[in-house]
């Protein structure tokens, strides 16, 4: 006789704001699982940074696509596994530090947990829902199997065959980078919103950093765009453009030309370590970078307005409506 | 057993047990008094959800149903069924469960489905809804109930729609099913009294009685041998003003105050 | 060997705006399985009348929280097997014609299969994913076992003992309403969304009747707001007031007064046939209804204006941006 | 062997696939390009969606990632990660895949994951992705490759990431597993030639070769003993008007033409 623990979020007091370094030394430790997620957009460049200024070491790394935010956590040495289903960027091409650890074990090796994106998404889900498995479809007839036990099957009890199946993800802490939210941590986001719910619900603590904090009343009024509500939010940090290099749907583009840069840069050890000691160490916080980085910089990443349509929610009249 | 007190004195009791709480899956009828009358007075700050996907209610007028316009329109957050039985009942985000039942035993199972037979029922009850969901994931479950006698606490269910621990550990035992996280009913509201369970898997006992209520009557109106605590007391009544905002600004209507 | 067959949808072409009547009597057949769903909002009442006015025979009715849709199919003598997690009406109280079948076979039996609400959502999410069953948290314990033999179990691969688990929905039609949608069938909806985006993803067919048809420059201005994909709708069909008596957020309220009247008018079968004469066989469409319903009662049900905070997804501007 | 044709000419055959489609599954790379001049030029109702959650996408400058602002602004709809591979993919809502792969073997498995050995690799690669779950799941699979020689197309994969139908029967036979709806590598195109396979379980076969190029080089450049074809035919090339697209409307800067 087992219990299933989905178990309960930690306790968080009702006004979430911190600031990103109290945050980050709050709620992240050295041997906890991260998962920063974002899928190719709002993905949180600013709090992996302040992780690797604290030093933090020893950490699982959980991410579908492990993007340059990997490969800058790994080369500053703060993590020692990962959890993925994706090894290169979509847009920078190969992160050449994941490359090193697995290829050439080089300066150490990196232990490794692969999976697809259906079943990453699945772990989430089931991380998420207290379920203890999800069914997938994928990995049948693969090589999958033979290089990850924790994929497995079970029969279907309606007769259909064997399935395969997928564990939960239950991250200490899952990181998130979102377009607003209240001090509460009610958090809006749009554009591609990925596995951010799932993750959010999956952490035992969930940060959150955004590019607003707005009024109650500019959430409370539209209730259908707070993706993840504040039961499942322990702390919301201020922290404007926090997704440099990636994007922020209808704030900045993302900075294509610096995702390109990075190939250069990761492919040459000393070279990475010397871009960390620059735009990591060398700032002291997030508004330090955004100013380095230089107006120039961000203009070349700004948008033009394109508004969405006006949704109406309806208020009761003041002299009645329905009896 | 006729009943002893109003409405306003079951909400006024119930809405005292959410003290100190995050979140209560709110039902409707008094569950609806309870929980406004509670962020009126004791815990401003208590998360509303609804089993309709409202989470973080403000409603500027009373509900009349779970999916109700009002609890949407000023939410702080509204997401879909899957999400809420799955991610916020299954995540293990819910304090507190309310839920009503026709008939109760004495570790706090409940039979929402039939009265009679299954397959062709004396009365057909409205089933699981979300109860069974909700017994299986809350951290605790308030039960508030209009009737106390035999047939509302009987010995046996005709039907168990939501299992307790105690049976769910019968289950696990028996099938090696897991046992589900949810903490079962630690408080049972009745027009007689207050009943309690010490733990996840004791029985439940009298607490406390209602005003003029004697216990050896609340014993005779269950249907198992009540066992009565040792540090019985008497159930605090509504306040005047508990029951001026319950009659003058809550449900100005007298909908679920009947 | 067995094939796992979530099945395609049924083709549907580009432009996918029908008439209801047009739409009931291509894609609702006698001895469907049809989910008309709506958790207490958007309840898709106009096209279960023209259903009950098509006289369908032999349907299985699946929904959550039957209300008095159910009511009103079943006592039209349109249905023969209901499947729901909740047989009562949250607002309306008994449905007293589900109870006359039930509890006393008058005018004949009706044949029933029961689930929780949250072994309801797994299933409609089972059906939209193609899985072949999910894993759900209730049932441990309770007597739900014993008479519904399609919920089953299967041992958790990861240890953790015993699951329950609960099999697919895929019915033949599922049928919803919403407050806007292009001519492509890309249908948006807020306020209470229940489980309608599965629903669609499982259904056969899905048809959605909504408020408005918009241009598809609305519905491309906020596609998060797009719960319902394109690709997930056979035919989408203008019907203002659909939902009636229940509820559209930000278009009319719940008609409370008449779910309040329809307590008397079930539980008196004659009264209820009655009834059905007068407002779905006697209206020969829901223009006709609305019609009928009359201005003052509009009025009861009318809203104040309570728009949601803009938001913005951005353009690229015109000279450039990211390189 | 060196590459016969360019970027232009296997996007155009690519693009070509998509006639009397609805939804492709489009990637980065020469999928971006096809799928854009099937809209322009064959199919202009065809629905594009992207893992990142994007469905019908209408870009108003090229993607430069799956999930690029551009894929988003102006989309019809754009749905969480969950839904994409839980709802679109599984629930079987894909026409056809475009997926690349850096080995491809007789029976269209694919291998993005390892050269060598997978603990310690020669070079690792990007992985699954959803390359595994598109396989699993859509009605066919279109696979571009920019390489054709025997390491590109082995007689056996260093590993297998998404697996053929024939893979997956056998593991349905061996183990009992459902077989995946997905109906696996209709098409593979390559710098040589075109290869199909006649059903879902058959072997690829070389169904047509591109202007200039002599069937039994693409035997030769080929892993395994390529069967050809009866109906063998000559891949008709890109028109100017295709050229003249590509390079001037679609790739101006040249990222994937290249």
């Amino acid at each position: 006789m087992t219990t299933q623990t989905a178990g309960p979020p930690e306790a968080a007091p009702r006004d979430k704001v911190m600031e990103l370094d109290a945050a980050i030394a709050a709620h992240v430790h050295d041997g906890d699982t991260i998962c920063p997620e974002g899928f190719g957009h709002l993905i949180p460049f600013a709090a992996a940074h302040e992780i690797i200024r604290q030093g933090r070491r020893g950490l699982t790394l959980v991410r579908m696509t492990p993007d340059l935010i990997a490969d800058q956590l790994i080369a500053a040495d703060c993590v020692d596994r990962l959890v993925a289903s994706f090894f290169a960027s979509g847009s920078a091409g190969s992160l050449h530090e994941v490359r090193r650890r697995i290829q050439h074990h080089d300066p150490r090796p990196l232990e490794v947990e692969e999976w697809t994106h259906g079943q990453m998404a699945a772990r989430y889900s089931a991380g998420a829902t207290g379920a203890p498995f999800l069914p997938v479809h994928s990995g049948v007839g693969s090589d999958l199997f033979e290089v990850n036990p924790m994929l497995r099957s079970v029969e279907d009890p309606y007769g259909g065959g064997r399935v395969a199946v997928v564990p939960p993800i239950r991250p200490d802490v899952t990181i998130l980078h979102a377009q607003r939210a209240d001090r509460l941590g009610n958090v809006q986001l749009w554009g591609i919103t990925g596995i951010q719910p799932e993750a959010a619900y999956a952490g035992r603590r969930t940060i959150v950093t955004v590019e607003e904090i707005v009024e109650p009343e500019v959430v409370r009024s539209d209730p259908n765009r707070t993706l993840i509500p504040a039961h499942a939010v322990t702390a919301v940090v201020p922290v404007p453009r926090g997704a440099h290099p990636s994007y922020v749907q209808g704030y900045y583009q993302r900075d294509n030309a610096f995702y390109r840069e990075w190939e250069a840069i990761s492919k040459d050890r000393s070279r990475l370590l010397a871009w960390l000691d620059e735009w990591v160490h060398g700032v002291v916080d997030r508004a330090a970078y955004v100013q380095r980085l230089g107006e120039e910089r961000w203009a070349s990443v700004r948008l033009d307005p394109r508004p969405a349509a006006p949704v109406d929610y309806g208020r009761t009249p003041r002299n009645g409506g329905a009896a | 057993m006729s009943t002893k007190v109003g409405p306003e004195f079951l909400a006024t009791v119930a809405s005292r047990e959410l003290a100190g709480e995050h979140r209560v899956f709110a039902g409707i009828g008094l569950p609806t008094l309870a929980v406004d009358l509670a962020k009126r007075t004791i815990n401003p700050d208590l998360e509303l959800i609804y089993e309709s996907g409202v989470c973080g209610a403000h409603p500027e007028t009373m509900a009349e149903g779970i999916a109700d316009f009002t609890l949407v329109s000023g939410a702080e957050s509204v997401i879909g069924i899957p999400a809420l039985f799955g991610a916020v009942l299954g995540g293990g985000y819910v304090d507190v469960g309310f839920l009503g039942a026709a008939q109760i035993d004495r570790y706090g199972s409940l039979n929402t489905t039939v009265i009679g037979d299954w397959a062709k029922p004396r009365v057909r009850l409205p089933g699981a809804g979300g109860a069974a969901d909700v017994m299986a994931n809350s951290r605790r479950v308030i039960v508030v109930i209009r009737r106390h006698d035999p047939d509302a606490m009987p010995a046996e269910l005709d039907f168990c729609t939501s299992a307790s621990p105690v049976r769910a550990r019968e289950a696990a035992e028996r099938e090696g099913f897991a046992l589900p996280q949810g903490a079962g009913v630690s408080t049972v509201i009745t027009p007689l009294g207050v009943l309690r369970r010490p733990d996840r898997f004791a029985e439940l006992e009298l607490a406390s009685v209602h005003p003029g209520v004697d216990p050896d009557d609340v014993v005779r109106a269950t249907g198992w041998p009540l066992r009565v605590a040792a540090d019985l007391t008497e159930t605090t009544p509504p306040t005047d003003e508990d029951v001026r905002l319950l009659r003058e600004e809550i449900d100005t209507v007298r909908l679920y105050l009947r």
